[in-house]
């Protein structure tokens, strides 16, 4: 049911772990839904120079939190806040149906990370306004008959 | 992948060469419809015939107390469906219990819907029923005990005899859900005063798409699927005679090996069971650690998500569930674990493995060695757990 | 008995090779349960998805409108029920005609008794309809009509377009029992105008105990069978691997073959009517001479008894059938028989011959060769012949 | 789904055929559910000297028809009329449950066969003192559910 490519990025994870003293750390989803994805980035001169995850979710979470990191890192702050969860599901050669919300998922975890830098270093992102890391992006949208 | 340990038979079994065996001649040579009077009608209704006697014998029923369906669900739809609207001017009260298959319990939300009034009994830590709480859930408008025999997720098994015997005390029809038990359990249907049973083929080695429903005579049942005069006039459609010949081979096969089979699967069933508790640390055993199917092991293991659990088993070659098959596709944490008082984030990293005729020790032995080192591995990427 | 003849490819069809060759795999080896999420289980679940695939494309449909079932009976149920639960405050009212089938018949009976109404249209002598009848039936009440495609006894082709256009104008949805039709007429739901169609695998080659329901996108319908999230929800129970395959090869077989199908069962057809005119009197052929199966032969013989003419072309290895296989255990004349206007005791004597893609030329002339003297015999004994 | 002795009954009938100027001649059954038997007796001193049969019906009416000719046939009328369909049913090694009418019907043919017999000989045969030939014997007891 997952391409290739996702299968490689939750068998082979990239970044992961944690930054100790990192300049920006989001946290979304939670544990009732089952999954929940941190997220911790180095930040030097709007350079997002490191970045590492840790997930505790479905196989494409943990893929979707993966390449995520590694479509921001090297990046600057307001070319990672231009991630979608489409480029994201198209950087893994496609979800299922029933899995692109994970992808959701890692969009919002990189955006409350650099929330939390913005915060940090007291200044407003473009597209950030009105960002409430709080909010449950999380849908499962079941459609029981 | 070097090894494929298939370890979810409770999912689906892999049929027997026995079974299929039998089965053969009559997908090409004797294809007869059994309503047919002419030499090919009569070779296919002798083929249901033995068939039926095999299945009566499997459970202590008499031959025109077995009524073939398309399916396990079907005979839950059917028994339940069919109690109710036959028994409606008797009352509209069922009752029923929080870890059904969704096959009872989706009928059962079905009917709330239509008039009738649904009680879900609760069950302990263990997946065990109260008694006392079903005595005092009957009231003078129950008709029916829908109550499974043994569960599909956790394995754990009811007191079907004390719940047979107290229905029949209260003149309640009471219907069980066996697809699990049956091949797994002795069960006389008798004995347990059991009224209706639904069973399932392919999950004891035999065909998938056949199911039976087991009516004591004179209970009253309307048809689920209206038509010809097939299967006493109870189930329309022509039958499926391959799959009831392989159903019916299957049953016996299952009762002649009954003792070797639970000794074979419960030993395995111990083993790994202490091979993983032994290894592994946070982890808990889920159902009852006695009154289980022989086969059946769920485990909960924190921090850890259930899917990229199987996924990583998957890799290695070990075919696992999380929760039941038919919801493992489904997000939701699993109705039976949350029953059995599991934490959200618990139920979800659940795992279930199931053993079957086929399984070797070796199979355990390599689960053994490799479910710790994926365990881990995970709960290193869990911002959950901290070392 | 030195020949053995089978001429009821209507009651059911010997499975061909190619069908089975492709299920084998799936009983004992690729035996997954789709649901899982490991090897077995996507294996599975692919292989079902090649049979949605093939199944759409035999009838012009798209691969999410075709929902797989235990077999033709259960889909005539569930289209029926179905759209009549889930419709039943737009209005209570059912059309459909005296020679449908029993599994639509017997559904329609058993509404009546739940509330609703339903109008039973006539046939002319032929078996058709009469569309304005059918247009003067539809009141605003009206929810569905349910028309079979062709008729099982007397092979009778309706006029579905016309048909299909009529409902669609009216805003009623239409649902046709194509059980009959499908593999011997082409068959383009949309082009038809058709939302829901019931087919039968073992009456296209495949195997007994599988059927499908079209269900065209945005119909309104409930479930018949509840429980798992199978078949996207609407059809709960463990798929029938095998039968899902062989069903989607049977089906594919039948449109790559079609031409050639309908050009060796029709000339064998013809054939089998005129030899048995010419030599027999006080016969006459039922059903449409033009609009009719290609397969289908459906003679009455005067004074002489259906099912002693069965046994004795049976003692000559000719398998036939009097009315449909379902009811030819019954007792009563056949209700299509009675509906296109035969006297009982020249419906009494009705014979169904149904031809094949095994039927040969020399099974033909066999029959042509003995039929006449088994009806020679038996009207010897016969009280009501006067030679 | 019928014995050998019905089948041979069936397929080689006894005494099929009509008598002429016979002494007593009786028909049960009716066109509407598809069965009718004829039966003709010659009878001489008390005894059935002939018997003959015709019969439109199932394969079973036939056998019933043909094994009740040859059980009567060289009776005295007392015994024939003892003739039960239950002896019929029993010669002919067993009939399915829903063709145990058919040998009632075979039954009633001797007894229209005797009681037209006794009228033509102005006699009173016991056992025949309320005898209906019109009586409909044929009931198909259907139970469709
Ligand atoms: C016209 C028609 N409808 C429905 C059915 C029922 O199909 P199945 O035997 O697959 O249940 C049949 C055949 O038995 C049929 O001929
Ligand atoms: C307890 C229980 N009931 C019912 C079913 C449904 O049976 P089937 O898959 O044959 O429809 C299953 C298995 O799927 C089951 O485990
Ligand atoms: S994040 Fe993957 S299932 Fe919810
Ligand atoms: S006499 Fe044989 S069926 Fe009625």
């Amino acid at each position: 049911m997952y391409s290739e490519k996702v299968m490689d990025h939750f068998m082979n994870p990239r970044n992961v772990g944690e930054i100790e003293n990192a300049d920006g750390v989001g946290q979304v989803g939670n544990v009732k839904c089952g999954d929940i994805m941190k997220m911790y980035l180095k930040i030097e001169n709007d350079i997002i120079v490191d970045v590492k995850f840790k997930t505790f979710g479905c196989g494409s979470a943990i893929a979707t939190s993966s390449i995520a990191t590694e479509m921001i890192k090297g990046k600057t702050v307001q070319d990672a806040l231009k991630l979608t969860n489409k480029a994201v599901v198209e950087a893994l050669d496609g979800l299922p149906a029933q899995k692109v919300h994970c992808s959701v998922l890692a969009e919002q975890a990189v955006k409350a990370a650099l929330f939390d830098y913005s915060k940090k270093q007291n200044i407003v992102l473009e597209g950030l306004e009105d960002f409430n890391p709080d909010e449950d992006h999380h849908d499962h949208e079941e459609d029981h008959e | 992948m070097n090894q494929r340990v298939y370890l979810d038979y409770s999912a689906t079994t892999p049929m027997k060469q026995e079974v299929l065996n039998e089965m053969l001649p009559y997908f090409t040579e004797k294809f007869g419809n059994p309503s047919s009077i002419h030499a090919y009608g009569r070779e296919a209704k002798q083929a249901v015939d033995v068939a039926r006697d095999r299945l009566a014998k499997a459970m202590g029923a008499k031959q025109d107390e077995v009524f073939f369906t398309g399916g396990g669900s079907e005979a839950d739809n059917w028994a339940i469906k069919g109690i109710a609207y036959a028994n409606k001017q008797k009352g509209n009260h069922i009752i029923t219990t929080k870890i059904e298959h969704h096959a009872v319990l989706h009928t059962c939300e079905y009917l709330e819907k239509n008039g009738f009034e649904v009680s879900y009994l609760d069950v302990d830590q263990y997946g065990m029923i109260d008694i006392n709480q079903l005595k005092n859930a009957i009231t003078d408008r129950t008709i029916l005990i829908t109550l499974m025999f043994a569960n599909n997720e956790i394995g754990t098994i009811q007191p079907i005899k004390e719940i047979g015997a107290l229905a029949k005390e209260k003149g309640i029809y009471f219907h069980t859900d066996a697809v699990q038990a049956f091949g797994n359990v002795k069960i006389d249907v008798n004995d347990l005063n059991i009224d209706l049973m639904s069973i399932s083929a392919h999950k004891i080695y035999g065909p998938k798409g056949v199911g039976a429903l087991y009516i004591r005579k004179g209970v009253k049942i309307n048809s689920l699927i209206h038509g010809g005069a097939q299967e006493r006039r109870r189930r329309a459609g022509t039958e499926n005679i391959p799959g009831i010949v392989g159903f019916g081979k299957a049953a016996e096969l299952a009762m002649e090996t009954l003792e070797t089979h639970i000794s074979h699967t419960t030993s395995l069933r111990d083993k790994l069971v202490k091979g993983i508790m032994e290894k592994v640390d946070y982890v808990r055993l889920n159902g009852h650690p006695i009154h289980r199917l022989p086969g059946n092991v769920n485990f909960a293991f924190e921090f850890i998500e259930g899917e990229s659990l199987l996924l990583s088993l998957d890799m290695l070659g070990i075919s696992g569930s999380s929760g039941s098959a038919c919801t493992s596709g489904s997000l939701d944490p699993s109705h039976v674990l949350m029953a059995i008082g599991l934490s959200h984030e618990i139920a979800h990293g659940s795992l279930r493995l199931t053993i079957g005729d086929f399984t070797k020790e070796e199979d355990i032995d390599y689960v053994i060695a490799e479910l710790p080192k994926v365990v881990d591995r995970l709960r290193q990427m869990s911002p959950l757990y901290e070392k």
